[in-house]
């Protein structure tokens, strides 16, 4: 299958969902869905066996690219502080690339469905968001830290925009 | 009393330190007797903040440091991070750089999977085999440094291009040292296909199946050896594996007798590909301009790595640094098949079964900060702290 | 040959105390020498394995948590001291044993296995998941391949028709062709009964280090280290001496003695370096499966022989 | 199916030479291309800054004392150096090199990591300046 066809095929598939759908590069192709609308999709591009998922990206946007996206939608919240996050699911079929993007509307609210029930090796991943971003991943099964230290302080995202390390310096 | 009956549970943990593992991570078997009965895994011992990293320093430093993930596979961390960067960039690189990439990115599948042959082979208690296999990749480490200018971190990536070119009497050196490890694979071959010993400690050993290696989403050799074809080198052809294309080696095996076979086939299909590309060298410049700022963009860049897919996005914001940058290692991949496939088997089994997906566990680790066990007040330092502390404890 | 030594001195200098430490040490080294350079290596220097002695007699001995401190301690000298008690029963270096009666032979095939089982002791003494283990495989090993190692041994026994090594020795000297020729299954038994008893690779699942570490002596070190590891160095030459004497034709003097027993060494040295570690599992279905009953057969075929006179 | 299937092998290296080179006694010289110390030649500098900007491990700093008159002095500290040769391809004017035959660096102590390049009465004047707290800072001892 050549990747227009692919293009084609999982556009028609998420069409119920898609609130834009935009193709960043020849091979590579963002559709962005409401966070509601997450596990349907995700349960269509499986039933359709499109592609497998390869990796979910976790990207901060500071305030003021929160306030103008890139790819301008309904979302996000005019009320947010300190930005938002964006969840990248990266689905891949021979040289296709699928983001399937979902965009919590604040960072009050980081709340997205886990979606390891319908893909069980995304535990992985979403065990990552939450450490390095802080967003809520809900229903996902194991909340344990995976690759920060046990004793890593709480509420503290190293990959948030705002993260540059402590400030005070330790006494040595 | 009563307990008397209920038979004792053992945990077996193995790491973060432990003579089976050659980076640190921690594994926590629970074995009946012999036979495992549960497996967890907690990595994140080598986490070294380089995606954090990535978006403090600009495009060229990042090339380096993207390098410095691993230390077996290195060249492939860069060539997927450049050609990512290089679609941002919308450029495009000549056929001769991209050519001296793949031919770089071939020997180091070599002696990846020569190494990985060695280390099973010492986690099967097979010195022999280990000292061998590791002396002949010698040869292949010797042609790397020879073209390159290093044996582990090549280096042989720019943005826009290669480093090093290819002589004649390198394309030389090249073909006459792949006579002699393709003679010597074909004698490991042998050996790993009939000695008894050996298979005994593989047969049947750590079984994959087709639908397991699916559902994991398993990656590489591993997913290869269990009969899924899954190839990005075939699937998404970069640099020039559309014109030079590799053969999918694939086994039904799905134990770890296939992932030997996997492997040690695709040393040959490898060596074929290198022979072909030096043979018919595209001519033409090594490097083409890039600029210095890349305008807003996102990309998302994938490579066979000798492990498996390798997996980068790139997204950039007009500036000279990166946004953010995201790696996905083939490791991370193949975990969960380790703590899936364990399950039912002799302890005696564990090592080779973990080295049967050739773990890397810097890989699977990336990112964020410098953290010290010691006590004290604060526990995480600064890289400006942590090289103060350095100082003062070696003056 | 009928050199009278003082029993003191047979027990400190020779065949016991420093003679036997000395040159097991030695012979480890020619061991991982052998090793080495067939797989291309160079290997250690000569003093390495004496070196390696002095550096654990020199460190800190910890007593770990959870152990009996007597036993803990007790241990390897006992195990030490089998040794070397063993080797006052073996003509060693082509001498004549220090001490012989009827029956040693059964009294120094114990005495070789006082090692293992105080290996295993000590592993099972302490709570280390890894010793434990350990242990236990050292045990289950110990009892796969001592039948097959004594039934091999018990051949060149019922056709000298004593078990006193001397007389054993000496029939052997007379008729060493004879015992290759019709027992060439018990010398291949006892050799790799000695590989097994040694815990050389392949048999080294009970110290496999990429699985338990270091198997039942993870816990120890310093003396009691020190003390298992010359422990197991004599117990090589012991073993060897033994193996010699019986099917190689005796051993008549010291030249005898030390082509005989590296020559031996040698072919100990391919086997070790040619396969895989085998599980605890085929290890112990090997010794049953194969090793006990051709050692049987061997016994079987030489009592049959030895009743029509051909023997 | 067969048993020791290595033993030709190991039969051979019996009576073969170990593979091992004894490296401090006998050495082997490096590839060509081998990276190895980085060597800076003052004559061409346009002090264009971009080694120093390019350098992923902050190994280089270019002090500039006079532009025109080609006053230039680097100061390279080899044990930050991961050696990666971005700033000898960033360089347009050939200044920088590495020495392939010049690898074997290791020291306990931080000075024989310190070079500083340059002609030798401006390589002074910059130590000089540094001993007095000047504006340069010295390399750390």
């Amino acid at each position: 299958m050549d990747t227009q066809t692919a293009f084609q095929e999982v556009t028609d598939l998420l069409q119920p969902w898609a609130r834009w759908t935009k193709q960043v590069q020849p091979n590579l192709l963002t559709v962005s869905i409401s966070r509601a609308h997450l596990l349907p999709a995700v349960k269509a591009l499986i039933d359709a066996r499109w592609g497998y998922l390869s990796a979910i990206t976790g990207l901060h946007l500071p305030l003021a690219a929160a306030l103008a996206p890139a790819y301008d939608g309904p979302e996000p919240d005019p009320l947010i502080t300190g930005g938002s996050f964006v969840v990248l699911y990266h689905f891949c079929n021979g040289d296709a690339v699928l983001n399937l993007r979902v965009h919590p509307p604040s960072i009050k609210d980081t709340r997205v469905p886990s979606i390891c029930g319908l893909i069980p090796s995304a535990t992985l991943y979403e065990r990552e968001l939450m450490e390095m971003f802080g967003i809520e991943v809900e229903g996902t099964p194991d909340t344990s830290h995976l690759l920060l230290p046990d004793e890593w302080p709480d509420g503290v995202y190293p990959l948030r925009k705002d993260y540059h390390g402590p400030a005070a310096p330790a006494q040595l | 009393m009563a307990n008397q009956t209920k038979t004792e549970k053992f945990i077996i943990p193995i790491g973060p330190q432990h003579p089976a593992l050659k980076e640190p991570g921690h594994f926590e078997f629970t074995v009946d007797g012999e036979i495992v009965t549960g497996a967890t895994a907690r990595l994140g011992y080598v986490h070294r903040g380089i995606e954090k990293g990535c978006e403090e320093r600009n495009y060229i430093q990042d090339l380096y440091l993207l390098e410095r993930i691993c230390g077996i596979c290195s060249h492939v961390h860069a060539t997927a991070y450049a050609l990512g960067v290089e679609k941002l960039a919308n450029v495009t690189v000549t056929p001769r750089a991209q050519a001296i990439r793949q031919v770089v990115a071939e020997l180091e599948r070599i002696h990846s999977h020569m190494l990985w042959l060695g280390v099973a082979a010492h986690e099967a208690g097979f010195e022999t085999l280990f000292m061998y296999s590791w002396r002949d990749r010698e040869t292949v480490m010797d042609l790397l440094e020879g073209l390159t200018g290093n044996r582990v971190h090549y280096s042989a990536n720019v943005l826009g291009g290669v480093k090093c070119d290819i002589t004649p009497e390198q394309r030389d050196a090249i073909l006459r040292g792949l006579d002699y490890l393709d003679e010597r694979m074909q004698y490991y071959m042998n050996v790993v296909t009939s000695d008894e010993t050996f298979l005994g400690r593989t047969r049947g050993v750590g079984v994959l199946t087709y639908e397991q290696a699916e559902t994991l989403g398993s990656v590489g050799p591993t997913a290869r050896a269990s009969g899924v074809t899954r190839d990005i080198r075939l699937e998404s052809p970069y640099l020039v594996y559309s014109e030079f294309p590799v053969k999918v080696i694939l086994d039904d095996g799905c134990d770890l007798l296939a992932r030997f076979v996997v492997r040690i086939k695709e040393l040959f299909e490898s060596s074929r590909v290198i022979r072909l590309i030096v043979d018919n060298l595209p001519a033409g410049e090594l490097t083409v301009r890039m600029p210095r700022r890349i305008p807003e963009n996102e990309a998302v860049s994938r490579v066979e790595a000798p492990r498996g897919e390798l997996f980068y996005y790139l997204k950039s914001n007009g500036t000279d640094m990166p946004e953010r940058i995201k790696v996905r290692t083939p490791s991370i991949c193949n975990w969960s098949s380790v703590v899936v496939t364990a399950i039912g088997h002799k302890l005696a089994d564990i090592p080779m079964i973990l080295a049967g997906i050739d773990p890397c566990f810097s890989c699977s680790d990336r990112s964020v900060q410098i953290c010290s066990a010691s006590g004290g007040v604060s526990k995480i330092w600064t890289w400006e702290q942590l090289r103060q502390y350095g100082i003062e404890y070696y003056r | 040959m009928n050199l009278s030594i003082s029993p003191l001195l047979a027990l400190l200098i020779f065949p016991g105390g420093l003679f036997i430490l000395f040159v097991g040490l030695a012979y480890e080294w020619v061991d991982r020498k052998l090793i080495a350079q067939l797989q291309n290596r160079i290997g250690p220097r000569w003093f390495q394995p004496l070196a390696d002695i002095v550096k654990i007699l020199a460190k800190e001995e910890i007593t770990p948590d959870g152990v009996s401190p007597a036993l803990f301690n007790a241990l390897p000298v006992a195990a030490l001291a089998a040794v070397l008690t063993a080797a006052l029963y073996v003509p060693m270096a082509g001498m004549q044993p220090s001490f012989s009666f009827r029956g040693d032979l059964i009294v120094t095939l114990y005495l070789l296995s006082m090692i293992t089982i105080c290996i295993g002791l000590a592993g099972v003494n302490t709570i280390d998941r890894f010793s434990v283990l350990g242990a236990t495989r050292t045990l289950t090993q110990l009892f796969s391949y001592e039948a097959p190692f004594l039934l091999a041994l018990l051949g060149p026994a019922i056709v000298a028709g004593s078990w006193q090594i001397s007389d054993i020795s000496a029939y052997a000297r007379g008729h060493w062709g004879l015992i290759l020729l019709t027992q060439p299954i018990s010398f291949i038994v006892a050799l790799i009964g000695l590989m097994g008893k040694l815990e050389l690779p392949p048999f080294d699942a009970p110290e496999a280090e990429t699985e338990i570490v270091s198997g039942a002596m993870t816990e120890y070190s310093g003396r009691g280290l020190a003390l298992f590891h010359v422990a197991r160095d004599a117990e090589l030459l012991i073993g060897l001496t033994l193996i010699a004497t019986f099917f190689l034709g005796g051993i008549a003097n010291p030249i005898e003695f030390l082509l005989k027993t590296l020559g031996l060494l040698l072919v100990m040295a391919i086997l070790q370096a040619l396969f895989a570690r085998l599980r605890i599992d085929q290890t112990v279905g090997m010794w049953w499966r194969f090793g006990s009953i051709l050692a049987l057969v061997q016994i079987l075929v030489l009592v049959i022989l030895k009743s029509i006179g051909v023997l | 199916m067969k048993i020791g299937s290595m033993f030709g092998n190991v039969i051979q290296s019996l009576f073969k030479k170990p593979v091992t080179e004894m490296y401090p006694f006998v050495k082997k010289s490096s590839p060509e291309r081998y990276r190895g110390q980085l060597f800076f030649d003052p004559s061409r500098c346009t002090a264009c800054q971009l080694c120093v900007k390019d350098c992923p491990a902050e190994a280089l700093e270019l002090i500039v004392i006079d532009r025109a008159a080609k006053k230039i002095v680097m100061h390279y500290q080899a044990d930050r150096c991961t050696f990666c040769g971005q700033c000898v391809v960033d360089c347009k004017f050939d200044c920088l090199n590495m020495d392939s035959q010049r690898w074997e660096l290791a020291a306990t102590r931080k000075e024989p990591f310190t070079f500083f390049y340059g002609n030798e009465a401006d390589v002074q004047s910059i130590l000089a300046s540094a001993a007095q707290g000047g504006a340069q800072p010295p390399a750390q001892g």
